[in-house]
């Protein structure tokens, strides 16, 4: 079986600091910093492969690497060095993503890719209209045509559970679970062939974190869409991922299948995570 | 009579934003033929443009192809600061420039970023040129009606570097080709230059 | 004969202008332009500051063309400024080499050098003076001869008092951070229109050229929490800094060789802002930063100001007003404020009219397209 | 034909925090002809869960080879197989089942075993119809169709999870301790379950707490002891 | 103490500045270009932008018209008019024929403009995304990825709300298609007058420092949705009640005599054109 991944990340590196001679090699590191000239080494050397319609799952305690990671797959910060190539992106197969240039990497986000944040205040306008939030990632994706768009928004809204006369509303008169669903319709509407989540059920109560996560795999199954799910909850893993990466210090410690991580854990790290798993 | 540093300068430049506005329109600035009265060694056309883009507040670059003190002079008469060609605000060429300086040139020179693309460098360029019909670039986009026709002395490498530096638009580079009849002509980074087939 | 275009707006135009010099002259009283340069230097100050043009002689003929008012005076000195060619740079100046007039600090009873409170209206009791009313030349000069021979008396040296700031002390001690000293050539946001995000030095030029009153109320207001500086003010020193000016055409040159064209009077304040910085062996540490204000003549309050405001737009903090820089630095300068406010006094039929039909049409109902 | 053939397999374990390994199994061979049933048996923490665990590669495989015999792959050993094939593996041909029931909540058994059919790209109307008849024919109250499974009793949830890993017609189905805490009536039930299955074809390999239960069910039955596999025990009684 | 100004008010330093910041915009079509705005002898708000264009551009020989919301006898427009021919000696014209350089706010004229002519608009708001962002930064940053869903969606909630858009004057529109501009509260009936332009277009915007231009020839197209078409005012059914003109921008007016609601031409160099084409007419044939 030979398959070609949709999105191949190589040698991922994200810094803050320059870095001195002393930590040039990553040596004498507090956990992923250097005490000498303060430089943090977010990202590591990141590498993996996302494969068409896979859930990979991202695991990780704060200040692990994960979300900075996903900020730079999403190019809502800048690597340091390191590549990434989507399979169907523009340009060829071989052009590292990250080497584009602001409007490309636009392009990208508004036809590739779709992101939720944790906090919804990031991904929504708040003071938008729920339609209008799912119609500003169509028209961000080049339509133009409202019937149409309205039409859309309203077979997410409701896949998402959000009553149609709500539509509406501005998502900031909403409970957090509603807004979170409101930005998962607004991250898919342009049916991106990637979607990013990070911690996206954090902070939510423990029925609606349910909600979310079944919605999720519903769309996963039904769509058929890459997803990278960043969390520190590895029950929140568990639920989704069907292959799980393990991080700690900004570098990858362990990947493998989901169960497998959590039934026979490799690394310290993960044996201590997952004993900890309620 | 010396050049009127009010008048005709508005004069000249009024003559350049015309031809800026329609991308291969040449303009004459034959009305002030004899008037150059500094003692640089370039076309008056291209004087008459120097002195009527550049100050204290602009930097310049100049190609050419033996080592005068142009420069230094051209300093002293705009106080525009002459550098580096990766720095420079206006390039100067002078004819006679080699191919290859000019093709190296352009793949050093500003071009603006997608922030700012108006931080770009715009080239005051020495070549012959008409708008003969059977000219060897067609030019084509804003500020010109269906389609026009230049031929230039640049040759087709210039043409060829000159399309990759506007390849991304809006980053890209202006042109200005001033020629021995006080005529100039502009090429702005929207147009689109395609070289026709030379039989 | 055909239709002429009626001519009202000029005949209007001209007409108010006459009322407008009939207004000025109709009571038969002249102000001289010196009276003024001798009798209101606070308001001179303030223009010339928001102006930012030195001149008190012109700042006293703006002030007589205005009528007295702020904001037409600082409009005419603005046009004005504009109009004039730029020919030379000064040179750095050095503020250790005011000729301090006043300089008091708020953070040390003794500082170096002294105290020295000149002339400020702070402990005057603000009561109307009615003997104005009727103020007495003679009076005036017996008391001026009184109080120079007094003065004289007093007069320890006849040499010329430098003072060393309060903060170089302080630095001494480790308190401050030395910086290397920066002659970059600051951007100057009249010939270059300002970007974000901006340089000190650019900030620093839209605040000191800021409204006295729009910059005093933004800094009051870091003060009240809707900001997080509330400095201790180092110092507050007022005097008179020499202006020098390089030869044009000489290379090589030393500074001796520069020419004095002038001096000017300014007010210049260096707040202390306490700050956690990481030292270099990493570890937090607590120093003092310096909020920067500086103004044209004397303007305490401003300059005071403008040090809260630098040392806010020096740490950009989104849920404080007072630490954004576009709404700070976009909003306190006199002429477009008062421009923009005032320009709605002009006609809007043709924007209300569209608007009009817009709005006809919504009420209407139904699609743009079905007309 | 051997489906599946298990050579010189052994599994070690690194507990970091008490700074200590533990060799679960070690020289494990074994292989299943298809269509064969191998029952293991054995007390617990003799290994014989690390084995199946391994082979589905819940557990990291760290010795030897399980050669696995693949519709798609041909000829495929599952302790080299990359994760990608490994989930093909599970999506498609080998199926796992174990006494717990661990599946997105708030869901119904009938959507359940509907999402089993679904991954696998079967469209709704067939899911629907296949659901059903699987929850007939391992006997799922309908009563107990639309509501959530964390109610059920074992022997519910047990047959609810064979339903959801046999839809998917496995060639291979992995039995891990099923009749684990269930009541005599239920293991009965069970039994008539993977008799069916075994009628089917399905090739299996089931690991039992108790060696009655394999009576006359299992083609060969292993014995597991303190990580070793005694070929071919028979039945004996080991009390 | 008398001081003489220069010739167009401005040092030639503030000109140069002025004119390389115009011809960067037209190599940019729609791009906001940066420049240092001078301070005007007029207030900010009332048209220094577009006055610091016309006085870096124009020359003795240059003939000014200069309109306000369509008036050449508007205060302000006569006051604009005063200080560029104090300061130039240029010749003013109200016909819109005649004119080579039209400083006009908020109004593109009736007639037809040609490739001599040069249109100088002025701009209170340049930036089309200061609803959807309040920060300058940000908008520029939006412009430079070409991500314009945030005025799109300013029109796509008006339909939701209202059910159409609602856009009054400044409808933005999308410049050879890349940059979204606004055209500065001209009426929308003004915004098919710039696609495909005979003239060149200039905007300026004094007191937010930026000019930006529309070149003869080039795309401009106004935001719209494909089933929400871009829609201009309307006066169907409407005219002149001075020279009859149906087919313009209208002032609407109530006429005191009867309390009615009674149509003007916007544009009065436009009407009083008609009015004296009318009269010539009606004195031809009287005498035929």
């Amino acid at each position: 079986m030979h398959e070609e991944p949709l999105l191949k990340v190589r040698n991922l590196q994200k810094q803050f600091g320059d870095g001195c001679s002393r930590c040039k090699e990553r040596q004498n590191l507090e956990k992923n910093y250097c005490p000498n000239c303060g430089t943090v080494y977010a990202c590591h050397d990141i590498s993996f492969d996302l494969f068409a319609g896979e859930i990979l799952g991202i695991v990780g305690e704060s200040g692990s690497g994960k979300s900075t990671m996903m900020q730079c797959l999403y190019f809502d910060a800048e690597v340091t060095s390191g590549a990434a190539y989507i399979d169907g992106g523009p340009g060829s197969a071989e052009q590292n993503v990250f080497e584009l240039s602001s409007q490309q990497k636009r392009y990208i986000r508004n036809h590739q890719y779709g992101m939720v944040y944790q906090n919804p205040v990031h991904g929504l306008k708040m003071n938008f209209s729920s339609v209008g939030n799912i119609a500003e990632k169509l028209i961000a994706a080049g339509k133009r045509n409202v019937s149409e768009m309205e039409e859309t928004s309203k077979s997410l809204l409701q896949n998402v559970h959000i009553p149609l006369f709500r539509m509406k509303e501005e998502p900031r008169n909403f409970s957090g679970g509603m807004q979170q669903r409101v930005q998962i319709a607004k991250a898919l509407s342009n049916n991106p062939p990637i979607l990013f989540l990070d911690e996206v059920t954090t902070g939510l109560d423990l029925s609606v974190q349910a909600n979310v996560l079944d919605l999720i795999k519903k769309i996963q199954r039904e769509l058929g869409i890459s997803m990278i799910v960043v969390s520190h909850d590895l029950a929140v893993i568990r639920m989704l991922a069907d292959r799980t990466i393990v991080m700690l210090n900004g570098s990858i410690i362990e990947e493998g299948l989901t169960d497998q991580i959590l039934e026979d854990p490799q690394h310290a790290y993960t044996q201590q995570l997952v004993y900890s798993l309620l | 009579m010396a050049i009127d540093h009010v008048h005709d300068l508005q004069f000249v430049y009024k003559k350049i934003l015309d031809s800026m506005s329609r991308p291969g329109k040449i303009a004459s600035l034959q009305t002030l033929a004899g008037r150059n009265d500094y003692n640089l060694q370039m076309l008056d056309a291209t004087l008459l443009t120097i002195m009527t883009l550049l100050d204290r507040e602009v930097t310049f670059h100049v190609l050419m192809d033996n080592g005068q003190n142009l420069p230094e002079k051209i300093s002293e008469y705009t106080l525009a600061t002459h550098t580096t060609i990766d720095k420079a605000d206006f390039v100067i060429v002078l004819k006679g420039t080699p191919e290859t300086a000019i093709t190296n040139a352009m793949a050093q020179c500003k071009k603006g970023s997608l922030i700012d693309p108006h931080a770009s460098a715009t080239w005051i360029i020495e070549s012959a040129f008409s708008d003969v019909h059977e000219g060897e670039l067609m030019l084509t986009g804003p500020g010109i009606k269906d389609q026009t026709k230049l031929q230039t002395a640049l040759t087709p490498a210039v043409w060829q570097a000159r399309n990759v530096c506007v390849a991304e638009y809006p980053l890209g580079i202006d042109l200005m080709l001033t020629d021995e009849g006080l005529q100039v002509v502009c090429i702005p980074r929207t147009t689109k230059v395609d070289m026709m087939e030379v039989e | 004969m055909g239709y002429v275009a009626v001519k009202g707006g000029t005949k209007a135009i001209d007409a108010s202008i006459e009322r407008l010099t009939f207004e000025r002259l109709k009571n038969q009283e002249i102000i001289e332009i010196e009276t003024i340069m001798a009798t209101m230097k606070s308001l001179i100050d303030q223009i010339m500051s928001e102006s930012s043009l030195y001149s008190p002689y012109l700042a006293a003929l703006a002030i007589k063309q205005a009528e007295g008012s702020m904001e037409e005076a600082v409009f005419l000195m603005r046009a004005h400024r504009s109009t004039l060619p730029r020919l030379y740079y000064s040179q750095a100046v050095e503020s250790e080499t005011m000729l301090v007039e006043r300089r008091i600090s708020a953070s040390f009873k003794d500082i170096p050098g002294g105290q020295i409170l000149g002339a400020t209206k702070d402990y005057t009791h603000r009561l109307l003076d009615f003997e104005l009313l009727e103020e007495d030349p003679a009076e005036n000069e017996a008391w001026l001869s009184n109080y120079q021979k007094a003065s004289e008396a007093v007069k320890a040296s006849d040499e010329l008092e430098f003072f060393p700031k309060v903060v170089d002390y302080l630095r001494e001690e480790g308190l401050f951070e030395n910086y290397e000293r920066d002659n970059t050539d600051p951007v100057d946001i009249t010939k270059q229109s300002i970007a974000f995000p901006a340089s000190r030095s650019a900030r620093l030029q839209v605040l000191t050229r800021g409204q006295t009153g729009a910059v005093t109320a933004l800094g009051y207001a870091s003060l009240r929490g809707y900001g997080q500086v509330h400095p201790t003010v180092g110092e507050v020193r007022v005097g008179s800094l020499p202006i020098y000016v390089a030869h044009p055409n000489e290379g090589e040159q030393d500074e001796e060789d520069a020419f004095y064209i002038g001096e000017i009077q300014v007010t210049e304040v260096e707040s202390f802002v306490p700050v956690t910085k990481k030292n270099d062996a990493n570890e937090q540490e607590l120093e003092f930063e310096i909020g920067y204000g500086i103004c044209y003549g004397q303007n305490e309050t401003k300059a005071i100001a403008m040090s809260i405001l630098d040392q806010c737009l020096e740490h950009p903090e989104s849920s404080f007003p007072t630490h954004d820089e576009e709404f700070v630095l976009l909003h306190i300068d006199s002429v477009e404020a008062t421009g923009f406010i005032s320009h709605l006094k002009l006609p809007h039929y043709v924007t209300f009219q569209s608007k009009l039909d817009s709005i006809r049409n919504v009420k209407k109902g139904g699609h743009t397209d079905e007309n | 034909m051997t489906m599946l053939d298990v050579n010189d397999f052994g599994k070690r374990f690194t507990i970091h925090h008490l700074n200590k390994t533990m060799q679960a199994v070690e020289q494990v061979n074994f292989s299943i002809e298809k269509g064969e049933f191998i029952g293991i048996v054995g007390k617990s923490g003799s290994g014989k869960s690390t084995i199946l665990k391994s082979i589905y590669r819940s557990y990291l495989p760290d010795a030897g080879e399980i050669m696995y015999d693949s519709a798609r792959f041909g000829r495929i050993d599952l302790c080299q197989a990359t994760e990608r094939q490994m989930l093909y593996l599970r999506k498609y041909e080998i199926g796992y089942v174990s006494q717990f029931l661990n599946v997105m909540p708030r869901t119904t058994s009938r959507q359940l075993v509907e999402k089993a059919l679904l991954e696998m790209g079967e469209t709704e109307s067939v899911a629907q119809i296949e659901a059903e008849k699987a929850l007939i024919h391992f006997e799922l109250d309908p009563k107990l169709w639309d509501t959530y499974p964390n109610t059920f009793s074992g022997g519910e949830k047990l047959r609810l999870n064979i339903a959801m890993a046999t839809v998917k017609k496995p060639r291979l189905l992995l039995l891990d301790e099923p009749t684990a805490s269930l009541d005599q009536q239920s293991k009965l039930k069970v039994r008539e379950i993977i008799e069916k299955l075994k009628a089917n074809g399905t090739t299996l390999v089931g690991i039992f707490h108790d060696i009655e239960f394999m009576e006359g069910l299992c083609d060969k039955v292993y014995d597991m002891r303190a990580g070793k596999l005694l070929a071919e025990a028979g039945v004996t009684n080991e009390g | 103490m008398k001081t003489k100004s220069h010739f167009a008010f401005f040092d030639e330093g503030s000109k140069k500045e002025i004119r390389r910041s115009i011809l960067k915009a037209i190599a940019i079509p729609g791009y906001q270009v940066p420049f240092a705005s001078r301070e005007m002898p007029i207030a900010r708000g009332w048209g220094t932008g577009g006055l610091q264009i016309t006085l870096s551009i124009i020359g003795k020989n240059d003939v000014l018209k200069v309109i306000d919301q369509g008036a050449d006898e508007s205060v302000n427009a006569v006051s604009i008019k005063k200080l560029v021919q104090s300061t130039t000696g240029v010749e003013l014209v109200e016909r819109t024929q005649e004119a080579s350089i039209i400083q006009s706010r908020h109004r593109i004229p009736e007639v037809p403009l040609t490739p001599e002519q040069i249109l100088v608009l002025q701009v209170p708001e340049p930036e089309p995304l200061r609803r959807v962002e309040k920060s300058a930064y940000k908008t520029k940053i939006l412009h430079s990825e070409n991500d314009y869903s945030g005025a799109w969606l300013m029109l796509f909630e008006q339909i939701m709300k209202y059910g159409r858009t609602a856009t009054g004057a400044d409808h933005p529109v999308y410049v050879n298609n890349r940059y979204v501009m606004a055209p500065s509260p001209i009426p929308r009936y003004d915004n098919p007058k710039m696609h495909q332009s005979e003239a060149l277009i200039l905007l300026g915007a004094g007191r937010e420092k930026k000019i930006y231009a529309i070149p003869p020839y080039t795309d401009v197209e106004s935001l719209a949705f494909d089933d929400y078409p871009f829609a201009v005012e309307t006066f169907t059914g409407k005219s002149c009640h001075l020279c009859g003109a149906e087919d313009v921008f209208l002032d609407e007016l109530v006429d005191p005599a009867t309390n009615e609601t009674i149509y003007q031409c916007n544009d009065t160099s436009y009407c009083i054109e008609r009015l004296n084409k009318k009269e010539e007419v009606e004195v031809e044939t009287s005498h035929a």
